[in-house]
C-alpha cells in the first residue's frame, strides 16, 4: 500500500508489545467498568437458574427469545476472524498484516460467547452433559444426531478448536520476542509460550506456511459453523418464516458484514488506544471499506431473495409474517432502522475514499452496521415464530425482560473485558507481520514516477 | 409408517360439527394428568398448560356472528416434525403411533415446541405446586413434571398400559371404545372419539372415512393421527383458513 | 574432535550474506550453518538450501482419522438406540454427512498444527547459543565448527562486518 | 549468481511464460500473431457458417410447430440458460479481476471479454421461448401480473447486458484498435479505423478508460446477476407449483460464475492448442484461475446442499415433489451426471496442488464442468417446460422424461457451432491479447535480486 515508512524492527517491537510492557489508567478503568457489568449479566443468569426461566419474557409459541437472537449475532461476529485473515492471506493482500491477529481473537472470544448462551437457555442447565455428550451407557442413549442442536456444538467445537490454534501458532514468533524482552516470572512465562523459537529459515517457513495452510482449512469449516447454524432455523418446515433454502449462505454473508464491521470497529480502538498510528493507517480502513461495500452488495442480494421468494407465494401465513415484519409495532420500527443502520447509511458514506480514510466515521459506520444486523437477526427469529403457521389463534409477540436484556448486554462486555485481558497478555497485532511487510517492501521505477511494489514468492 | 398392520395405532376423531366448547374435555385433562393450576396470572403471561384445548374463533359479521369451537390437542403425527429436533431423544415415535415424551431425558431446548406447527406442547416455566387442599386429588400414575421441561398430550397412555393389562389378565382382546383419555371420556356431546384407527371395525377407523374429514395444516405433510370432521352446515369455510 | 557454536551477529543483512558466502567457500555447508533472523526473509536470502517439509502429509492423515472416528460414532449412534423420530429413516445420511464433515475437519487442523510444530523443529527446550538482539532485527549466523578454527571464523565474521561474535561454551567433560 | 537451490523458486511461475520482456517487442509479437490468417480459419468459417444455418433453419421450425406445447421448447429454454451460464457470463473473469487489479488476468483480459458477442446470438433463442410463457393468473409469478410483464422487462434487462457487454468490448479494444489503424492493411485497416473511435492515447484518454472500465464492468456484474435471477424464475421455478426455492436464484447465478471460469480455462487451452498463443497463457493464468475453480466447485456443491438437505429435513409434500422432478424423478440421470461433472470431478482433481499447478489437469476439470453445467440446465428447464398444470400450492403429478426430438438436435448444433463462429471471427478483428494490458504489465513487474535470491516484485498502482 502507499506512505509507508520504514520503521526499524527494535521501535516495531516496543511499539507493539506497550500493551503488555506497560498499564495505562484507562486499561483499569474500562477493565472495572466492564466487569461490573458482566457481573449483572452472571447476577441474571443465577437468579434465572434458580428460579426458572419463567422470569423471562418468553412464552408459547415464542420459545426462543433474545437469547437465541444474540446467540446467532456472536456467531456471526465470530465470522471476522478467519474471513479477514484467510481470504486475505490466501489473496496475499498486503494490507492484512495489522489485522489478522486482531480479528482472529475476536472470532475466539465470541465464539465462547456464542457458545455460553443456548446453555444458559436451557431448561435444565444441570443436565446439559445429557445434550452433547453420550451418556447412560446401560440404555445406550447418544445425542440424535439428527438434531439441529447437535450439530451446533460439533461445528462450534470445530471452529473454536481450529481458531485458536490458528492464533496459537501466528503467535510462537511474538512470543519470542516478548522472551528477549522480558525478565523474571513473565520471561520464563513467554519462554515456555515461545517453544524456543528461535528464527531459523525453516520455522518462518512453517509459520508462512501454517497461515496459509490453515486458512484454507478453516475457510470451509467457517462458512459450514454459520450454516449449520442457520439450518436450526432453515429445516424448521413449521415456522413458514425460518423455511427457506437460502438462509445457510444468507446468515453466512450476513456475518460477514456484521464480523468485518467488528473488526472495523476493533482496529479504531486499537489505533486510539495503543497509539498505533503507524501501524493502522487510513488506507487500511480504505481496504476494508471497499471490501465492505462488497460485502453489503452480497449480503443485499440475498435479503433480497430471501424476502421476494417469501412473499411470491401468496401463502397467506407468509403474507401475515411479512406484515408484522414491516408495519406493525415495534417491528416496523426495528425494521426500519435495521435497514438504515445496515445499509442505506453506511454503503453510501464508504463509497466515497475520503470518508473510508476517515477513521471516526469508520468506527462509527461499523457500529451502525452491526446495531442493524443484531436487529436483522431479532427481525428474522422473532416474528417468524410469533407467526408460524396458518393457526392464528396461537400468533403472539414479545419483548425482552430485563434480565434477557442484562445478560445480553454481558455479553458484550465479556467480550470487551477479554479483549482487554488478551492484549495484556499477549500483542494484539502480529510483529513478525509488520517486520516482513517492510522486508517485502519494493519499488519500482516507471518514468519518473516509483510505483509501491511487493515481493512475490508464493 | 413405522409398525405393521396388525399392531394397535390409537388416533382420535374430533367432530367440529358437535363441539359446544363446554371445556369439560378441559378440566378432564387437567385433573387425570397431574397438569399445574393455570392461574390468571399465567394465563396472562400466555404460559397457560392445556394438553387439550378448545380454541374460539368468531365468524361472520356482527349482527349475526356464529362462535366457533376447535378443540386442539397433540396430533400425534406420524412424521412429527417436534421428534427429529430434540438433541436427547426425550421425544419419539413409539410402535403405537404415539409420539411419546420422556420427562427425565428432556434439557429443555425448547426446540421441540419451535418445530411444533399446532403449539400444543407446553414448557414448565415454573416449578408446579399446588395448595395442600388438592395435595391429595394427584394422580397416581401419571408424574408430576418439575420445571424446565417440555409436556404435552399422551392419548392418556397410563390408561392405554393399564386396559391392555387387565385385558391381557382376563385373556381376551381388546374390545373398542373400552378405553378412552380423559377428554373423550368427559365429552357430554361425544365430539371426541378414541381408538385403534388400524382396525377396520373400530368406531375411528369408519368416522376417519367420513366424506366431511380433514386434518390440520394438512400442507406441512405431518398426517396427524387426529382426525377433524367439518361442520354441517352453510358456513362450513369456519375451518377452511385451517387447512 | 569436539565441536563449538559461535553466533556472529550482524546488523546489516548483506554482511551476514557475504560471511555466509565466505563461510561456503571454505567448506562450511548447510548442515553446520543456521541463520537465525527476526522475521521472515524471501527463500535463500543467505544462499541457504530451501528447508523441504513434509507437512502437507499431516492433514491428509487427519482427514482420514477423522473421518473414519465420525462415521463410526454417526452409524454407531443412530443403530445403537433406533428410535424413529419424524418419519425419518433410522440411518439418516445427510445429517450423517454433517457430521462427519465437522470431524474431518477438526482432525484435519489438529493434525495440520502438530505437523507445523514438529516441522519446525519445536518445542525446543532452551534457545541454546542466542542473542535477543536478533529478535530486534539483527541477523546471526550460527556456526557449528571444530575447536580449533573458532578464532579463524570468529575473524572471519569480525571482517565481513560482524556487530558481535559469541562462542559456546565448551562442554566440560 | 545461479545456485543450485535457485531451481525451484517463485521465479519457475512468476515468469513462466514466455513472450518477450519488453513491452515493445510484446506489442510487435501479438500484432503479427493477429494478423496472420491461416487457410484452416477459413476452412472452419464455412462448415460453421452452414451447421449455423441447419441450426436456424431448426429454430424456424420449432416456432413454426407453435408456443401453445410448452414441453417441447424445454430443450431450447435450456440451451439458452446454458449459453447464458457460459459465454454470457464469461466477460466476468476480466471484469472481477480488474476491479480486483490482479496482474495475471492481463493476458486472457480480452479473450474473456470477446465472448459478449456471442449474447447477440442467445438473443434469437430468448424472444421465441418469450412466447410460450404461460399467463400469469392462478400461479406464482414474480411480477404479480404487472402489465407487459414479464415480457418486457425481461427482454429488457438481456437486451442491455448484451449492449454492455458490446460496450465493454469496443472500449477495452480501443487502444489496440488504434494500433491497428496504423499497422493493419485492406479492410481490417477501416474497420479499426472506425472501432478506435479517434484513440489517441492521451492522459486523459487512458484515465477515463480505466474509470469505465471499471463502471461498466460493475453494471456488467449487476445486469448479469440480475438477468440469471430472472431467467431462472421466470423460465423454471415459477412454472413448477410448490417450487419454493430462494437459493435458486443464487445457485443459478453461482453456476454462471463457476462456468465463467471453465470456459477461459478451456478456451485458454484452445489457444495454446490450436490458437497460436501458446506462449501468452502460462501457469499463472491456469494456477490462478483452477484455484477459483475449486472455490466454485465448492461453492456450487454448498449452494445445491442449501436446497437439497432443507427439503430434505422439512419434508412438505410440496417439496418432496419437487425434489422427485428436478433430481431424483424422471431427470436423475441428467442431475446425477452434473453432480458428479460440476462437483466430484473438479473438486477431485483442483483439490491437489499439484494438478492446479499445471495445464492439462485444469483443462480436464474445466471440461468436465462445462458438460456438467450442461445437464444441470437440461435437467432444471426441460423438467421445469414439461409441467402441465402450472397452478396449485404442490405438483400433482411428476410428468415423465422428455426426450430431445431431431429438431432439438438440428438448433443444438445449430447454435453451438454458430457461437463458435461468432467467437471466431470476432477474435479475427479484436486481437484475442489485449496488447495494451500485456505492455502495461510488463512495465509494472521486474525481478530483482534479494541478498543471494532472485525475487520478482509487482507493482501494484492504486
Amino acid at each position: 500500500m502507499q506512505e509507508r515508512t520504514a520503521i526499524p524492527d527494535s521501535k516495531i517491537n516496543s511499539d507493539l508489545l506497550r500493551g503488555l510492557l506497560g498499564t495505562p489508567m484507562w486499561w483499569w478503568v474500562a477493565v472495572i467498568v466492564l466487569a461490573l457489568i458482566v457481573g449483572a449479566g452472571v447476577a441474571s443468569v443465577a437468579i434465572t437458574f434458580n428460579m426458572g426461566l419463567g422470569l423471562w419474557e418468553i412464552h408459547r409459541p415464542i420459545m426462543w427469545g433474545i437469547m437465541i437472537v444474540n446467540f446467532v449475532f456472536w456467531i456471526g461476529i465470530s465470522h471476522a476472524g478467519v474471513m479477514i485473515s484467510a481470504i486475505l492471506r490466501l489473496s496475499y493482500a498486503e494490507w492484512r498484516r495489522p489485522v489478522t491477529r486482531a480479528a482472529e481473537i475476536l472470532t475466539v472470544f465470541s465464539l465462547m460467547i456464542a457458545m455460553v448462551h443456548p446453555l444458559i437457555h436451557a431448561g435444565r442447565p444441570w443436565r446439559l452433559a445429557y445434550w452433547f455428550l453420550p451418556y447412560d451407557f446401560p440404555r445406550g442413549i447418544w445425542p440424535s444426531i439428527r438434531s439441529p442442536a447437535v450439530w451446533d456444538p460439533s461445528a462450534i467445537f470445530t471452529y473454536l478448536t481450529g481458531s485458536s490454534l490458528f492464533v496459537l501458532i501466528a503467535l510462537i514468533p511474538d512470543m519470542a520476542v516478548a522472551r528477549d524482552r522480558t525478565t523474571g516470572w513473565r520471561h520464563y512465562l513467554y519462554s515456555v509460550a515461545s517453544l524456543g523459537f528461535r528464527g531459523t529459515p525453516r520455522q518462518w517457513k512453517l509459520q508462512t506456511i501454517a497461515g496459509i495452510l490453515l486458512s484454507g482449512l478453516l475457510l470451509p469449516v467457517f462458512v459450514s459453523v454459520h450454516s449449520i447454524v442457520s439450518w436450526d432455523f432453515a429445516t424448521m418446515v413449521s415456522v413458514g418464516g425460518w423455511h427457506a433454502t437460502i438462509f445457510a449462505p444468507y446468515f453466512v454473508i450476513g456475518a460477514v458484514l456484521s464480523g468485518v464491521s467488528a473488526v472495523v470497529t476493533v482496529m479504531a480502538l486499537m489505533r486510539w488506544l495503543f497509539h498505533w498510528e503507524d501501524y493502522i493507517r487510513p488506507e487500511h480502513f480504505d481496504a476494508l471499506g471497499r471490501l465492505l461495500i462488497a460485502i453489503a452488495m452480497g449480503w443485499l442480494f440475498f435479503f433480497v431473495l430471501e424476502f421476494f421468494v417469501a412473499i411470491y407465494t401468496k401463502e397467506p401465513a407468509e403474507l401475515a409474517l411479512r406484515e408484522m415484519q414491516l408495519f406493525q409495532w415495534p417491528y416496523n420500527v426495528l425494521f426500519t432502522i435495521f435497514i438504515f443502520a445496515a445499509l442505506i447509511i453506511p454503503v453510501p458514506i464508504w463509497v466515497s475514499r475520503k470518508m473510508r480514510r476517515n477513521i471516526t466515521v469508520m468506527f462509527i459506520t461499523s457500529i451502525l452496521v452491526n446495531v442493524g444486523m443484531w436487529l436483522e437477526r431479532f427481525i428474522i427469529i422473532i416474528p417468524s415464530l410469533a407467526r408460524k403457521q396458518d393457526l392464528t389463534f396461537v400468533w403472539s409477540t414479545y419483548h425482552p425482560s430485563i434480565f434477557e436484556i442484562s445478560i445480553v448486554a454481558a455479553s458484550f462486555a465479556l467480550v470487551g473485558l477479554l479483549l482487554l485481558l488478551f492484549s495484556k497478555v499477549f500483542p494484539l497485532m502480529p510483529l513478525f507481520e509488520q517486520k516482513e511487510g517492510q522486508r517485502f517492501a519494493a519499488q519500482i521505477r516507471v518514468g519518473r514516477r516509483s510505483i509501491p511494489g511487493v515481493v512475490r514468492e508464493e | 409408517m413405522v409398525q405393521e398392520k396388525k399392531q394397535q395405532k390409537w388416533a382420535m376423531v374430533v367432530d367440529v360439527d358437535r363441539c359446544i366448547g363446554c371445556q369439560a374435555c378441559v378440566v378432564a385433562c387437567q385433573a387425570e394428568n397431574n397438569i399445574p393450576l393455570n392461574t390468571e396470572e399465567i394465563f396472562n403471561q400466555k404460559r397457560a398448560i392445556e394438553w387439550i384445548r378448545i380454541e374460539r374463533y368468531w365468524e361472520g359479521e356482527y349482527p349475526n356472528v356464529k362462535a366457533r369451537f376447535i378443540p386442539v390437542l397433540c396430533q400425534h403425527c406420524e412424521n412429527a416434525p417436534c421428534e427429529p429436533v430434540c438433541p436427547v431423544y426425550a421425544t419419539y415415535h413409539n410402535s403405537e403411533g404415539l409420539n411419546v415424551q420422556v420427562y427425565n431425558r428432556c434439557v429443555g431446548t425448547r426446540f421441540c415446541q419451535n418445530n411444533d406447527p399446532y403449539a400444543v406442547r407446553f414448557f414448565n416455566f415454573w416449578e408446579p405446586v399446588w395448595p395442600a387442599t388438592l395435595q391429595n386429588q394427584l394422580n397416581p400414575d401419571v408424574t408430576v413434571r418439575s420445571r424446565g421441561i417440555m409436556e404435552k398430550c399422551t392419548f392418556c397412555v397410563q390408561r392405554i398400559r393399564r386396559t391392555t393389562r387387565t385385558a391381557k389378565e382376563q385373556g381376551r382382546e381388546l374390545k373398542d371404545g373400552e378405553l378412552a383419555p380423559a377428554c373423550v371420556q368427559a365429552c357430554p356431546t361425544s365430539t371426541l372419539t378414541f381408538g385403534d384407527i388400524n382396525d377396520p371395525k373400530s368406531k375411528v377407523a369408519k368416522l376417519a372415512k367420513d366424506k366431511r374429514h380433514y386434518r390440520l395444516l394438512e400442507k406441512l405433510g405431518t398426517e396427524p393421527n387426529v382426525i377433524y370432521l367439518k361442520k354441517v352446515d352453510a358456513h362450513a369455510k369456519a375451518t377452511s383458513e385451517t387447512h | 574432535m569436539p565441536n563449538r557454536r559461535i553466533l556472529g551477529l550482524f546488523k546489516e543483512d548483506e554482511a551476514a550474506a557475504n560471511a555466509a558466502d565466505a563461510l561456503r567457500t571454505a567448506g562450511y555447508t548447510d548442515e553446520n550453518m543456521e541463520f537465525l533472523t527476526g522475521s521472515p526473509y524471501p527463500e535463500g536470502a543467505f544462499g541457504e538450501h530451501v528447508p523441504a517439509h513434509k507437512l502437507y502429509v499431516f492433514p491428509l492423515i487427519g482427514a482420514v482419522c477423522g473421518f473414519g472416528t465420525a462415521l463410526l460414532i454417526t452409524i454407531g449412534t443412530q443403530l445403537g438406540f433406533p428410535l424413529v423420530t419424524g418419519g425419518k429413516p433410522i440411518l439418516g445420511i445427510p445429517p450423517m454427512m454433517i457430521i462427519m464433515y465437522e470431524g474431518t475437519m477438526l482432525a484435519a487442523i489438529i493434525f495440520t498444527v502438530i505437523g507445523i510444530i514438529f516441522e519446525s523443529r519445536l518445542p525446543r527446550f532452551g534457545v541454546g547459543l542466542y542473542d535477543p538482539r536478533i529478535m530486534e532485527g539483527y541477523v546471526g549466523v550460527l556456526v557449528n565448527c571444530a575447536e580449533e578454527r573458532l578464532s579463524w571464523v570468529d575473524t572471519l565474521m569480525r571482517q565481513s562486518g560482524a556487530e558481535d561474535v559469541k562462542v559456546e561454551e565448551p562442554l566440560r567433560r | 549468481m545461479q545456485r543450485p537451490h535457485l531451481r525451484r523458486t517463485s521465479r519457475e511461475h512468476e515468469l513462466s511464460f514466455a513472450f518477450p520482456d519488453t513491452p515493445a517487442e510484446a506489442g510487435k509479437d501479438i500484432l503479427s500473431r493477429h494478423l496472420r490468417l491461416t487457410s484452416r480459419f477459413w476452412k472452419a468459417f464455412w462448415v460453421l457458417l452452414l451447421l449455423f444455418g441447419v441450426g436456424l433453419l431448426g429454430l424456424a421450425l420449432r416456432i413454426l410447430g407453435g408456443f401453445d406445447d410448452r414441453a417441447a421448447w424445454g430443450y431450447e429454454a435450456a440451451l439458452f440458460a446454458y449459453l447464458l451460464t457460459t459465454a454470457q457470463s464469461a466477460p466476468l473473469v476480466s471484469i472481477a479481476m480488474r476491479i480486483v487489479r490482479n496482474h495475471w488476468r492481463r493476458p486472457l483480459a480480452r479473450l474473456s471479454e470477446v465472448f459478449a458477442v456471442v449474447g447477440i446470438l442467445n438473443l434469437l433463442l430468448f424472444f421465441p421461448l418469450l412466447m410460450t410463457l404461460p399467463p400469469q393468473e392462478g400461479r406464482k409469478s414474480m411480477w404479480f401480473g404487472w402489465p407487459g410483464s414479464p415480457h418486457i422487462y425481461d427482454s429488457l434487462a438481456i437486451i442491455f447486458l448484451v449492449l454492455c457487454g458490446l460496450a465493454i468490448l469496443l472500449f477495452t479494444s480501443m487502444p489496440d484498435m488504434a494500433v491497428l489503424r496504423e499497422q493493419a492493411s485492406g479492410r481490417l485497416k477501416g474497420i479499426a479505423r472506425r472501432l478506435s473511435l479517434g484513440w489517441v492515447g492521451s492522459g486523459r484518454e487512458w484515465k477515463k478508460l480505466n474509470l469505465g472500465l471499471g463502471y461498466l464492468g460493475a453494471l456488467y456484474f449487476i445486469l448479469l446477476i440480475g438477468v440469471h435471477a430472472l431467467v431462472s424464475m421466470d423460465f423454471a421455478m415459477s412454472l413448477v407449483p410448490g417450487w419454493i426455492d430462494s437459493i435458486f436464484p443464487a445457485f443459478h447465478a453461482l453456476s454462471g460464475l463457476q462456468s465463467a471460469v471453465a470456459t477461459i480455462i478451456f478456451s485458454m487451452f484452445l489457444m495454446r492448442a490450436i490458437g497460436g498463443y501458446r506462449e501468452y497463457f502460462g501457469l499463472d493464468q491456469f494456477w490462478a484461475l483452477s484455484k477459483l475453480l475449486l472455490a466454485f466447485s465448492l461453492l456450487w456443491f454448498y449452494f445445491w446442499w442449501s436446497t437439497f438437505w432443507v427439503y430434505w429435513y422439512g419434508r412438505a409434500p410440496s417439496e418432496v415433489s419437487v425434489l422427485k422432478l428436478i433430481m431424483f424423478g424422471p431427470y436423475a440421470v441428467p442431475f446425477f451426471l452434473s453432480f458428479g461433472l460440476n462437483f466430484v470431478v473438479p473438486f477431485g482433481l483442483m483439490l491437489w496442488n499439484v494438478a492446479r499447478r499445471s495445464i492439462k489437469w485444469p483443462t480436464i476439470a474445466a471440461a468436465s464442468i462445462l458438460v456438467g453445467t450442461f445437464f444441470d440446465r437440461i435437467r432444471l428447464y426441460v423438467s421445469a417446460f414439461s409441467v402441465e398444470d402450472v397452478t396449485g400450492h404442490a405438483l400433482e403429478s411428476i410428468p415423465a422424461t422428455h426426450f430431445p426430438d431431431l429438431i432439438d438436435v438440428l438448433i443444438y448444433v445449430g447454435f453451438f457451432s454458430g457461437s463458435i463462429l461468432m467467437y471466431m471471427v470476432a477474435s479475427k478483428v479484436v486481437p484475442i491479447i489485449s496488447m495494451w494490458e500485456v505492455k502495461e504489465w510488463l512495465r509494472l513487474r521486474v525481478v530483482r535480486t534479494f541478498l543471494r535470491t532472485e525475487v520478482a516484485v509487482v507493482a501494484k498502482p492504486e
